[in-house]
């Protein structure tokens, strides 16, 4: 494979486990806009744990994204006393405060950023990115997955179902945060540095783009997303300083042509009923 | 000193409080998280600067960069918001930032990524009392904001098109039904946040004399903190968050140091949002009975 | 109190036993007296009515029992046990179900994803939770909803999304929803209103059949002819407070009824 | 492989374009210059460029493609310190020599043996004005420090060398002020320097936070001095600041009125970015030391007889790291350069603020 | 004279077509009615009359003026008014302002609290409430104030979806009541009801709709006859 390839592959990878990290408790309809905070987790984490303790990678970056989804877990509870737009402010603050926090944390290297020596190289990345996505698959075709909508759908409606509105949403976002946490964690293993301002609000905001813009409706939707985020700047690289306005504006129009991203449920039901009516 | 701190902190929110009557318009009678309003307090600014560099007279250069941001914004308004009709509420925003992140890669392109000087359009734009120093710019902006927000709270409660807009707001398809002229409603309710949102960025411009293609994004975002502090929907809501966020800026700044800013803004943000998620002034939304 | 006579009196000898009890309960928001002191049970295997004007406070009886809100004061007891301070998730698993008024059924999901959601109660494990059901087409919950709809007559639209669907249509599919759980106890808003009167009789046998199959009904309804083909007991509200109980046929003669609730236009 | 090949990380988009777009005017006339010497080793040097946008990711990927697909013998840039710390460990692994133009947070380089920047840490820097400043018996009893926290070069600027290099001359560090680096109202962090009452200011930011510093300063009425590295060695510096930064002093490693090879230098310079369109057209230190990497480049690859043959590709980019590491007093533009541990060893210009241009205070060679 | 003439009217979401060919009249001071099962089309019919959904082909005249290409707001200008299907009360809102919502175009504010005031005398229920957000209403009281909120339009045109839904006999008898004092006013109206046989009663013209066809028009003491309405509407054919 070509150097640039791989390079571009690695940062598609990247992006794609983050756009399921968002995805997850987007189903669930929370819009969280502090990924990157759970992502820095998980890379400190990893970065902490190989470089202090010489951890092998194999027990950092689970307990990396572990941690990540704790911090999920434990203040996913607060937080999601709020809904809607104040969730998503709420997450939005919450990714600024744990970046801010890293940013101060001298034990890895405060504003100076955090080398790793332990690494991790293309493939593994690869198979990491094509592991969540498969976990992401199998989560959507189980009852777990009908939940998430049926909670973001209606959560009154869902509790006097017996649905634990709560215990879902709170799943879905420490499941988002541990997801998040996992693609920190080898961000951090395979760039081998680690900088609280990687982590910043554009890093959460651009990640919601790739899962709406491939349509969130569907768990390909992110996939195709993350796909189009990485490769259309790659392709646009002839457009030199033009580069990310014609992107944007490409942005603009693809979503004003279709409002509901790119891959949706309709999408499948077309290919559902033909299937349908062949199989009586 | 700390008198002058605190005429600083309410200095500052002053900015944040005019972008947040213009988020306040937008997402709070819209229901759309306008990513696109940072950029345009940044044209507010940038045009300004680059109207005032080809030779306009300052007024002239205002006028400009206010109507070209009432302009962008009608095209946000049709190629994001009205675009994203019946589709997943959250959709508007992708293309709303896009329309950031396209107009800060012209600005970009254009006057490159330095932040500019912004000309001195009086010689001191500073009132000097006793030692302490106030900028004109600001109180222009704090009383442009006070003034604002008092007829606009008036505006929504008290007239039919106040109704109207709450209307939109809650329901965009029984507004239609009630006859409520939504496809002109709605851009006037773009073109009136953009104007807010550009005038904040001239007044900035004005006051700290820098103009550049981010310069949206730190009051952008704080505007943003400021409104849900204060309450969506609650103009004087935003008023208070305002100055609320303005000295917890200067005062951290003042008392421990800006490394903290980000914890002690963002972090006030997340208390009250889990203490009050409908923020200090606001009312807890209206829920469907069963 | 009147009614209490009718009610005691009008009970065989072998009355069955009780399916849902409400003692004394009160609910009030913001200082307005919705129920006050209200108390009936409906026995196993009937169907019970609670009717009354409009604002009578018989919509929120249904939110106090399957626990939207906490009560006042009072209990409430499903199947024998006190649910009066459950969470409201937990009561479906007591065996009491319900439909809504106003129609709440999940846009974001398909007709019979709606349904799927509905068996939730009996579908409640880890492992029911992380089967990918969806890979199997011919999986027992799918197969399940499909007959529900099926026995309805509804399973053409199995895979609409519910948000453009007919008002009565979407009515019956949280109807179907309802009884999905797996209840005991159905608790139905209006279940026939926005029916034409063909449709109000189709809803009727069906009605009539789950009756018939030992489930428990607690409907609200506006129809009197509807309720006389199904309810065995009547509870009349107005204002929060019952005034009257007993068989349609002794209630609807009561003054007091016929002036808040009935009118003299029906007979 | 007829030619030389060498990387070039650049920004054409990104926070950093207006600093970094110039750069490949000077790597284009150098490689010119080169070129039409003769070039080396009797072949001509080729630059295959790539669009970073300051994203470290990307710069990861950009020296990838360089040493897997381009055949490049040795890489020019990236730019700024984080994408550096991101392309010095795949330079490290794919056996490539990376050379930064402008990071110079401290320590970049340790650990790996080929990276390089040809850039001086900011302590070199600032040591260089202090010295100036005590020769020439300006006042600096008491000093104070202003820095952007949530950047590497400023912080470490602030927290570390300013205050270290105040005791080793004898400043009374009368305390510190630090700020965000987009900050924009630096007015609160003013109104407490005026409190302290310092001689010099010690600032730790880029060029937008020492004009607002400035700006600030002349609006509440302080005055004091104020000293810089390079991070804020823009040449347009005093015109930005509009008269309120006179006397701001700084340590930089270009300087453009120094000899006639600089100023045909910025001359030459000024007419290829007039040529392209660009927005600048005087160099600052990132571009002279950009064009001091090719210099050096062509030099360590003559001594390491370089043929760019993809056979013995491998062994070539080693022997120029080799060549490079061993480099001493090597006469380039910016003057003598040096390399110790992977850094660059430079005369430092002491420069401060006249009217609205730069004029030349002081120059400090290495010892 | 006709006030309303819809002829032609398709209309289609999508795949599905909901309305075809409709045509109907409503004539100065009269009551049409509009039968039909769940998802004939009765309520597309009434928002293709607002325009609310595009029509796909034919027409809509209102008082002598071709109104098809015009916008919602500007048919409910010229006197068209609906109490549309599901309520759709302004949660947020409270009830006062619900109901000056449905007078939001008109200048005349003596009137308009005048006819408030009538309103809430006929809807006791809401003029207890008037101050108190929308959302606590019952489901009967949401009806009350649709209707009263379509009232206060002073419309030429009264379109009602079933809005004797969820309402109590005692007050589905005084909507009737009301729906004859109003049209005694010199108000059309244009009803869809479940409740076929009210809706016979008051109406001077009636209209059946199947599939989106009307299938059946007339007087509605000969509807009301016809074995196969009865079947179908009045529940008691088998
Ligand atoms: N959440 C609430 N907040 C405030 N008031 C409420 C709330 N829920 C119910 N009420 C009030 O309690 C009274 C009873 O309402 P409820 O919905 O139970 O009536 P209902 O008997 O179901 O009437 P209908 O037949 O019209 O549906 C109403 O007057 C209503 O305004
Ligand atoms: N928004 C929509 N999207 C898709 N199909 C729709 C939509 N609204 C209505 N339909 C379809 O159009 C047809 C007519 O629906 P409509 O609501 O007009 O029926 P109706 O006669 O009012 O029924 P009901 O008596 O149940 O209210 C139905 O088949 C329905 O499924
Ligand atoms: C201009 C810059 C921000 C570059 C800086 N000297 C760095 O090391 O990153
Ligand atoms: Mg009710
Ligand atoms: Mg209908």
């Amino acid at each position: 494979m070509s150097g640039y390839l791989t390079g571009v592959l690695v940062v598609l990878a990247f992006n794609v486990i983050a756009a399921y990290a968002v995805y997850l408790p987007m189903a669930a309809g929370q819009l969280n806009l502090g990924i990157a905070g759970f992502m820095a987790i998980g890379a400190y984490g990893a970065a902490f744990l190989t470089n202090e303790y010489g951890w092998s990678m194999l027990a950092a970056v689970p307990v990396a994204s572990a941690a990540a989804g704790l911090v999920g877990l434990v203040i996913g509870f607060p937080v999601l006393r709020t809904h809607g737009i104040y969730l998503a402010l709420a997450t939005f603050a919450l990714g600024q405060v744990i970046a801010a926090v890293f940013l101060n944390l001298e034990v890895v290297g405060g504003a100076a950023g955090y080398t790793l020596s332990a690494y991790a190289g293309p493939y593994v990345v690869f198979a990491a990115a094509i592991g969540v996505v498969l976990v992401m698959l199998y989560l959507s075709r189980t009852r777990f997955a009908l939940y998430l909508t049926a909670v973001k759908s209606d959560p009154t409606v869902a509790d006097l179902m017996g649905i634990s509105v709560r215990g879902v949403q709170v799943a879905a976002f420490a499941l988002g945060a541990m997801v998040a946490g996992f693609g920190g964690a080898f961000y951090a293993l395979h760039y081998n540095f680690v900088e609280a301002q990687h982590f910043n609000v554009l890093l959460s905001v651009f990640t919601v783009l790739y899962v709406l813009f491939g349509g969130a409706q569907t768990v390909w939707g992110p996939l195709a997303g993350a796909m189009f985020f990485t490769l259309a700047p790659e392709a646009l690289r002839f457009g030199e300083q033009w580069r990310y306005a014609i992107f944007a504006l490409f942005i603009i129009l693809f979503m004003a042509i279709r409002p509901q991203g790119l891959i949706t449920t309709s999408l499948f039901q077309g290919f559902r009923r033909r299937s349908n009516e062949a199989s009586p | 000193m700390l008198t002058q701190q605190i005429i600083n902190g309410l200095m500052l929110g002053a900015i944040y409080m005019l972008v947040a009557v213009a988020f306040t318009l937008a997402i709070g009678v819209l229901n759309f998280l306008n990513f696109s309003l940072p950029g345009l307090f940044m044209v507010g600014g940038m045009a300004t600067y680059g109207f005032i560099r080809i030779g306009w007279p300052w007024f002239f250069a205002i006028g400009g960069a206010l109507f070209l941001a009432a302009l962008v914004s009608l095209l946000v308004e049709r190629l994001a918001y009205r675009r994203g009709e019946g589709a997943e509420a959250d959709v508007p925003l992708v293309s709303s930032l896009g329309f950031l992140v396209l107009l800060e890669n012209l600005m970009l392109v254009q006057y490159g990524s330095d932040q500019q000087a912004f000309p001195a359009l009086l010689p001191d734009m500073n009132l000097r009392v006793g030692g302490l120093v106030i900028g004109i710019a600001q109180i222009i902006s704090l009383a442009i904001s006070v003034i604002l927000v008092a007829w606009l709270s008036w505006f929504l409660k008290r007239t039919n098109a106040g109704r109207r807009i709450r209307t939109v707001a809650e329901n965009r398809e029984t507004a239609q039904l009630l006859g409520v002229n939504i496809r002109r409603l709605v851009p006037q309710l773009f073109v009136a946040s953009a104007l807010l949102a550009a005038v904040g960025g001239v007044l900035f411009a004005v006051n700290y004399q820098q103009v550049s293609p981010w310069m949206g994004e730190g009051p952008g975002f704080k505007g943003v903190a400021a409104m849900i502090i204060g309450g969506m929907g609650s103009i004087w809501g935003s008023v208070i968050g305002g100055l609320l966020i303005g000295f917890a800026e200067v005062l951290s700044i003042t008392f421990i140091g800006a490394d903290v800013v980000n914890i002690t803004v963002y972090g006030l943000l997340l208390l009250i949002l889990i203490v009050r998620p409908q923020g200090l002034l606001g009312k807890p939304p209206a829920r469907e009975k069963l | 109190m009147s009614s209490q006579a009718t009610s005691t009196g009008g009970a065989a000898p072998e009355a069955a036993p009780v399916a849902l009890a409400v003692t004394g309960i009160s609910k009030s928001f913001a200082g307005v007296h919705a129920i006050r002191n209200l108390s009936f049970v409906a026995r196993k295997g009937e169907a019970t009515a609670l009717i009354g004007p409009n604002g009578a406070g018989k919509t929120t009886v249904f939110n106090l029992v399957s626990g939207v809100y906490g009560v006042d004061a009072g209990a409430v007891t499903v199947n024998g046990v006190d649910v009066t301070h459950m969470p409201s998730r937990r009561r479906i698993g007591c065996g009491i179900a319900r439909s809504f008024q106003n129609v709440r059924l999940m846009d974001h999901l398909s007709v019979l994803e709606n349904l799927l959601v509905g068996q939730h109660i009996r579908a409640a494990s880890l492992t029911d939770l992380l089967t990918p059901y969806r890979l199997f087409p011919n999986h027992r919950w799918r197969q399940e909803a499909r007959q529900a709809l099926a026995d309805n007559g509804l399973e053409r639209y199995a895979n609409e999304t519910v948000s453009g669907l007919p008002y009565g249509v979407r009515k019956r599919v949280d109807l179907v929803r309802a009884t999905l759980a797996g209840a005991s106890i159905l608790l139905l808003d209006e279940p026939a209103a926005g029916l034409n009167p063909s449709e109000t009789n189709d809803l009727r046998d069906h009605l009539n059949l789950l009756v018939a199959q030992g489930l428990t009904l607690v409907i609200v309804e506006h129809d009197m002819h509807f309720i006389d083909s199904i309810c065995s007991n009547v509870v009349v509200l107005n204002f929060g407070e019952k005034i009257a109980e007993g068989p349609l046929s002794v209630v609807r003669q009561d003054p007091e009824v016929r002036r808040a609730y009935i009118g003299d236009g029906e007979n | 492989a007829d030619d030389l090949v060498l990387g070039f990380l650049t920004a054409r988009s990104g926070p950093y374009v207006s600093l970094s777009n110039t750069n490949e005017a000077a790597v284009r006339m150098a490689v010119d210059e080169v070129n039409k010497a003769g070039g080396v080793n009797g072949k001509q040097i080729r630059i295959v460029t790539f669009d970073t946008a300051g994203d470290p990711k990307q710069a990861a990927t950009g020296v990838r493609q360089f040493a897997n697909d381009n055949g490049a013998l040795a890489v020019i840039g990236p730019f700024s310190s984080s994408e550096v710390r991101t392309a010095f460990p795949v330079g490290e692994r794919s056996g490539i020599a990376v050379m930064s133009n402008s990071s110079s947070a401290p320590g970049l380089t340790k650990g790996f043996s080929y990276a390089f920047r040809n850039t001086v840490d900011e302590g070199k820097a600032i040591d260089a004005v202090m010295a100036s400043l005590r020769d020439k018996k300006l006042p600096m009893a008491t000093g104070a420090v202003a820095y952007a926290t949530d950047d590497t070069v400023s912080k470490s600027v602030g927290a570390k060398v300013a205050p270290e290099l105040f005791k080793t001359y004898g400043v009374e560090l009368k305390g510190s002020v630090d700020f965000q680096f987009a900050a924009f109202d630096l007015s609160p962090q003013v109104s407490r320097l005026k409190g302290m009452a310092p001689d010099v200011i010690g600032i730790g930011a880029p060029p937008e936070g020492a004009i607002n510093l400035s700006r600030e300063m002349k609006r509440q009425g302080l005055k004091a001095r104020v000293i810089g590295g390079t991070t804020i060695a823009d040449p347009e510096l005093p015109k930005r600041m509009e008269g309120a930064g006179e006397g701001l002093t700084i340590g930089t490693t270009f300087f453009h009125d120094v000899n006639d090879r600089t100023r045909a230098f910025t001359k030459e310079f000024g007419e290829r970015t007039r040529a392209a369109g660009l927005n600048r057209h005087e160099p600052n230190q990132m571009d002279a030391s950009a064009y001091d990497i090719v210099l050096i480049y062509a030099e360590a690859m003559k001594r390491a007889n370089v043929s760019g043959d993809k056979a013995g590709l491998e062994k070539e980019r080693t022997a120029i790291r080799d060549q490079v590491t061993a480099l001493k007093k090597f006469p380039a533009l910016e003057g003598e350069i040096s390399f110790v541990n992977g850094d660059s060893v430079k005369p430092i210009y002491v420069l401060e603020v006249k009217g609205d241009a730069w004029s030349l205070f002081d120059t400090r060679k290495p010892e | 004279m006709a006030l309303l003439e819809v002829s032609d009217l398709s209309v289609q979401y999508g795949r599905v077509t909901a309305l075809e060919k409709v045509s109907l009249t409503v004539r100065d001071g009269e009551i049409v009615t509009v039968l039909g099962a769940n998802g004939a089309g009765k309520s597309t019919l009434l928002k293709a009359i607002l325009g609310a959904v595009p029509a796909r082909g034919g027409g809509v005249t209102f008082d002598g003026a071709d109104i098809t290409a015009r916008p919602t707001h500007e048919r409910i200008a010229r006197g068209l008014s609906l109490a549309p299907e599901g309520r759709r009360i302004l949660i947020s809102l409270s009830i006062e302002e619900n109901l000056l919502l449905g007078a939001h175009m008109r200048r005349d504010a003596a009137a308009v609290h005048r006819e408030m005031d009538a309103i809430y005398a006929r809807f006791p229920n809401l003029a207890e409430r008037r101050h108190m957000l929308a959302s606590c209403l019952s489901g009967g009281e949401q009806q009350m104030l649709a209707i009263g909120r379509a009232m206060m339009a002073k419309p030429r045109l009264l379109l009602l979806d079933e809005p004797s839904l969820g309402l109590s006999p005692l007050f589905v008898q005084k909507l009737f009541e009301l729906i004859r004092e109003l049209n005694a006013g010199g108000l059309a109206i244009l009803l869809v009801e479940q409740n076929t046989g009210k809706a016979l009663g008051v109406a001077h013209h009636a209209t059946v709709l199947e599939l989106g066809r009307v299938v059946m028009a007339g007087e509605p003491a000969a509807l009301a006859a016809d074995p196969r309405l009865r079947e179908a509407y009045l529940g008691d054919g088998g």
